[in-house]
């Protein structure tokens, strides 16, 4: 497949841009889950006992996972809009370091809370 | 040493192995030429300048494509594997085709466009050197192809303009003596043109010029939604 | 297959995008067609870094930039032709400039300019030290914008069809697919470049094989003044990569073993910044008296730039540094570059009138691959750029014109038979048992231990003989790669039969001429011989050898004088 | 080819429109998550209707909803066209978005009114 040349990255550069489309799919997909989950609004009960579910220990890495897809792809996605908008070319390594520690940082504490509260 | 090299007769693609005798200095180009003159004379590569100018000797080299003249062998590990650029049709060997790629760069006029030039009796333009550095670095790319290859756009949209027609493109935006920006602009502002680039920044990693594609096509981006904008509103 | 155009340029460098682009100005209806074994933007012309001569202001003048050039080929240049070609030279700059090329600048926005060897002022226009480079890519991009000028790029040339005196096309092989493919048309203009690559230590692009030359003098065009080959004082061994005079210029020092300048002994005022001819010969006589440096690629000079300090380095001569840096892993900042000469430019060249005419009707040629001649025994720097573009664009309107008045001749389909029966049946498919790289290689070895910078009877006499049996041998080729598409290997094969014939016509040309004259110097004749000499040598090709004429210098307004600096 | 398609005005504005989603979308998701995440049950039925109940609310959520199907959606278009499949389906594609993009707006506003 030659969608596959997407995910095989030459340098970070590109490594990051891989992620930003992975992330961003993720999302999307995660996107339209969520309103279908929300429709159950309509019916409390239902909505009640799949919440039950998804606020469960077993589901809370993977919502930690989507977490972090959504930390990576926003600041990686104000990254790309830096770059997008021509700024900051020379320092392109720089930036992309610094995002990465954000992202980590963010997302610790992000899993950090939803540990904490639940 | 030993070359490891994809080749390609025309019907079957193989790899196939050379062990090459090689001195402290010794380029990967001087190598394929010895391959040629003393091993195997059926393989094909393109070089010329022999001196990073003319931009033909692009090719794979342990992954990352590279002028194949300036790359010393003694900065790289055993085996040298080299392999012809992607996003190319390989015509033969290490040989690809770049119909398309000059095809695409003459699709974004990269020429001066002003209409008051006379053909017999020119007359000497103005151009302060700031106004020569604003597309200078731009001008520099020698055509090589590096940053097509690598370009994830490029690589699933056969009909991308991609990173070197766009920079050749800009640099004819930039150049204060060209007048007429604008049907350039509506050129690179189609669906083919700056809208698929999704800043990769591969282009900018490889470019063996260091010119920084990536830029210009971001550069040519902001002309181009500033120009679309002004349309909207007839300006 | 057969191709129809009015005009046809062979070779995409300076001199042929030139002519192509003012033939297609001249006239709208014509159909040209530009052939090229590369790309246009591959070829050697992007080579070229000092820059571009032409006399652009007040403080210089037609008469002075003509002498200059004139005393530079040591009075063996037509002063016609370079009277001629210097009133031209402006407006070609001017052109560039208004096509886009990115000359370097003056504060005040206007072309800058700077000195150069053998100029008597700054007359060399430059765009960093990238100048042919920018050149070329200019001029492709201005020869895009003609929708009647179509490019065939890797097309190789193999031979031109003339018939009573007169051309009508050219047959060429296509790279991709390996077809024959032959051009019909009205005129032919020959821009295929000089033939470097005679040498094996060479400042030229791998491609300069002199193709076009050969394929002229095998179709019974004269070639002119074959012995003048230049030699530039700076190539960096092992590659002959040129470092440009401008490390000199900035001061640099050449150093023999014991660590001596050894210039002052052979120019005590100009030192280092003599004319190349002075020094390369200097080089070279250090060398052959054993104080060169050694190295397993041969003996060397050191250039030595680290008294300049790294801040100077970096700021005037960065493609220098990184060019050592790359290619032979040294900085100059902190060790000597090692140089010895390194062959050059090829003076001679298929032989030409002022109008870029042969004499064969219909076909022109210009750029390196002609001899107008302007540089006569030994260019001057900046002036070659130049003259590409001053007679390509003679050429372009020359082959216009003559293709609006004159019309096509057919070439029969048994004319494309037969030369494709000589390609792929006698050549493509060859075996025998001589390696022709190997028959390259000593090709090399001779002509840059025989044919060099000191000539002499005996050693030309010897290379004669060694290019003979070279030529024996080639006959017993071996072809392996026996596909069609893309066959690097027959190609070389090719060029090397055509570098055969040139060296044969060099060395000859070289044995002939009894006394020394610009680049050619005869270490048996090391004195000028205006009475016998101040001629051009014609060599017409046999097929035992090529037959020598000679025909007049013409001089207009400078008698010859001793070439002092 | 280039010069026929050059007439193209959905590209520029979709990308703009993507940047600046992007960009306002930093501040919805993250209010977002916070208001769901620290505060204890907060998606419980009772305090999401609760929120729900508050204009402001459903005016930031309306926003959010606006911006992140038209982001996400507008996305999956562009990493449609950057395949030759896409491209020449291109009308297709296009269309395809605009639906699923009302019909995510439909789902989410009516979600909304529920209360
Ligand atoms: C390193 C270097 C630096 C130089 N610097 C300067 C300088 O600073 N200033 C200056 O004035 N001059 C300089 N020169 C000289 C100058 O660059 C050349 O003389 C000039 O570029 C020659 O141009 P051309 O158009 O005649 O030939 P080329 O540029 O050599 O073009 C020849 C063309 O013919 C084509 N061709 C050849 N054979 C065939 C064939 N069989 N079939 C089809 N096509 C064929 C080639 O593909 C190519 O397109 C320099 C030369 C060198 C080597
Ligand atoms: C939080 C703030 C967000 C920012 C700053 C942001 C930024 C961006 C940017 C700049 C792009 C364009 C990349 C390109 O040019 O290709 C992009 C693409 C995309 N985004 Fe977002 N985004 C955010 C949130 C979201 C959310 C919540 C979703 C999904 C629901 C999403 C889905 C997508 C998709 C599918 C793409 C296309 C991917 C691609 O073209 O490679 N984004 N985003
Ligand atoms: S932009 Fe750089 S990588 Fe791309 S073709 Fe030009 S020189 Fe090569
Ligand atoms: S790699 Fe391709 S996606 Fe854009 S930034 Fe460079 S053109
Ligand atoms: S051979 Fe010319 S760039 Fe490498």
């Amino acid at each position: 497949m030659r969608i596959m040349k997407w995910f095989k990255p030459v340098s970070l550069q590109d490594l990051a841009f891989a992620f930003q489309r992975l992330t961003g799919f993720i999302l999307a997909m995660y996107l339209i889950l969520h309103l279908a989950f929300l429709s159950t609004l309509s019916d409390p009960l239902t909505y009640e006992s799949l919440i039950a579910i998804t606020v469960s220990p077993t589901f809370l890495p993977l919502d930690s996972l989507l977490v972090l897809c959504g930390i990576y792809h926003g600041l990686n996605g104000i990254r790309v809009i830096i770059h997008e908008l021509g700024y900051l070319h020379e320092h392109r390594k720089a930036l992309l370091v610094i995002c990465a520690i954000l992202t980590v940082i963010a997302w610790l504490y992000a899993t950090w809370v939803m540990y904490e509260v639940v | 040493m030993e070359f490891r090299i994809r080749r390609f007769d025309g019907e079957n693609s193989f790899w196939q192995s050379y062990e090459v005798p090689t001195k402290k200095g010794m380029t990967v180009l001087e190598c394929l030429y010895y391959i040629r003159d003393n091993l195997d004379s059926t393989l094909s590569f393109r070089a010329s300048c022999r001196m990073g100018i003319c931009g033909s000797c692009a090719v794979k080299i342990n992954g990352k494509p590279k002028l194949a003249c300036e790359t010393q062998v003694s900065e790289l590990k055993n085996p040298i594997v080299v392999e012809p650029l992607d996003n190319f049709k390989v015509l033969k060997d290490l040989v690809v085709d770049f119909e398309g790629f000059f095809a695409k760069h003459k699709m974004v006029k990269p020429f001066i466009v002003r209409d008051d030039i006379d053909y017999n009796s020119p007359v000497e333009l103005i151009q302060t050197p700031k106004e020569l550095a604003k597309y200078y670095n731009y001008s520099l790319c020698i055509k090589c192809g590096a940053c097509v290859s690598v370009c994830p756009a490029a690589a699933t949209s056969e009909d991308y303009l991609g990173p070197a027609a766009l920079v050749a493109a800009y640099r004819f935006c930039a150049d204060s003596r060209d007048k007429d920006c604008k049907d350039r602009i509506e050129i690179i502002s189609s669906e083919r043109g700056v809208w698929r680039c999704h800043s990769a920044m591969a282009c900018s990693e490889v470019c063996p010029k260091k010119i920084e594609p990536a830029k210009a096509v971001q550069l040519l981006r902001r002309k181009a939604i500033i120009h679309s904008i002004k349309k909207l509103f007839r300006w | 297959m057969k191709q129809e155009y009015d005009v046809v340029v062979v070779g995409a460098g300076l001199a042929g995008m030139r002519a192509a682009i003012s033939a297609a100005q001249k006239s709208k209806d014509l159909s040209i067609a530009i052939i090229a074994k590369t790309y246009p933007i591959r070829c050697h012309s992007v080579c070229a870094e000092g820059g571009t001569a032409a006399v652009l202001r007040d403080d210089d003048s037609y008469d002075l930039h003509a002498w200059d050039t004139i005393k530079g080929s040591d009075f063996l240049a037509d002063q016609d032709a370079v009277e001629f070609f210097v009133r031209e030279c402006p407006k070609e700059i001017l052109r560039l400039d208004n096509w886009g090329c990115p000359w370097s600048r003056l504060k005040d926005g206007r072309i800058a300019q700077r000195a150069f060897g053998g100029h008597s002022v700054n007359r060399t226009v430059f765009a960093a030290d990238r100048t042919g480079f920018h050149e070329v890519h200019t001029l492709y991009e201005k020869m895009v914008s003609y929708d009647n000028v179509e490019i065939f790029p890797e097309h190789f040339l193999t031979n031109l069809f003339i018939e009573d005196n007169k051309v009508k096309g050219v047959a060429t092989i296509n790279l991709k697919n390996g077809e024959l493919v032959a051009f019909e048309s009205k005129a032919v203009i020959l821009a295929t470049g000089g033939a470097g690559r005679l040498y094996g230590f060479t400042t030229y692009s791998h491609q300069v094989t002199g193709d076009g030359i050969a394929i002229a003098y095998r179709n019974g065009l004269p070639l002119k003044d074959m012995e003048f080959f230049q030699f530039h004082p700076t190539g960096l061994v092992p590659s002959g990569i040129l470092m440009t005079e401008a490390c000199r210029g900035e001061g640099g020092y050449l150093i023999n073993k014991e660590g001596e300048r050894f210039m002052k002994r052979y120019a005590p005022e100009k030192m280092e910044i003599a004319p190349r001819d002075i020094v390369s010969r200097a080089m070279w006589r250090e060398i052959i008296e054993g104080r060169g440096f050694e190295s397993e690629f041969g003996p060397y000079i050191a250039l030595d730039l680290t008294h300049l300090g790294e801040e100077k380095i970096n700021e005037r001569l960065p493609l220098i540094r990184d060019a050592a840096k790359k290619f032979v892993g040294i900085d100059p900042v902190e060790e000597p570059i090692p140089v010895r000469p390194v062959a050059h430019y090829t003076m001679g060249g298929i032989h030409t009138n002022i109008k870029t005419e042969t004499p064969v009707a219909g076909l022109y040629a210009a750029g390196e691959c002609a001899c107008v001649s302007i540089h006569g025994a030994n260019r001057l720097g900046s002036n070659s750029t130049i003259e590409c573009l001053v007679f390509g664009n003679v050429a372009g309107n020359m082959a216009a014109e003559y293709a609006l008045r004159n019309g096509r001749m057919k070439i029969t389909s048994e004319e494309i038979a037969i030369e494709e029966k000589r390609i792929y049946d006698s050549i493509l498919g060859k075996s025998g048992d001589e390696n022709p790289y190997q028959i390259k290689k000593e090709l090399n070895e001779t002509m840059d231990k025989n044919v060099w910078i000191f000539r002499t009877e005996s050693e030309l006499k010897d290379a004669v003989a060694k290019i003979k049996e070279l030529k024996e041998r080639y006959k017993d080729v071996e072809i392996n790669d026996t596909r069609k598409g893309f066959n690097t290997d027959l190609l070389s094969t090719m060029e090397i039969g055509y570098m055969l014939d040139l060296a044969e016509v060099v060395a000859i040309a070289a044995l002939k001429r009894t006394e020394s004259r610009g680049a050619h110097y005869r270490l048996d004749y090391p004195k000028r011989d205006d009475v016998n000499w101040l001629k051009h040598s014609m060599a017409y090709y046999t097929p035992d050898g090529p037959r020598f004429e000679y025909i007049p210098v013409t001089i207009t307004k400078w008698q010859p004088v001793e070439r002092k600096y | 080819m280039a010069e026929k398609s050059a007439k193209n005005v959905l590209e520029p504005y979709a990308w703009l429109l993507q940047i600046i989603t992007g960009l306002a979308m930093v501040g919805l998701v993250t209010f977002h998550f916070l208001t769901t995440h620290m505060v204890e049950h907060a998606l419980s039925f009772e305090s999401v209707s609760l929120r729900f109940q508050d204009y402001g609310y459903k005016i930031i959520y309306a926003l959010l909803l606006i911006f992140v199907a038209f982001h996400a959606f507008n996305g999956l278009r562009a990493i449609a066209l950057d395949t030759e499949f896409g491209m020449k389906r291109k009308k297709l594609v296009n269309w395809s978005m605009v639906v699923v993009f009302l019909a995510a707006l439909i789902v989410g506003l009516y979600i909304m009114f529920l209360f």
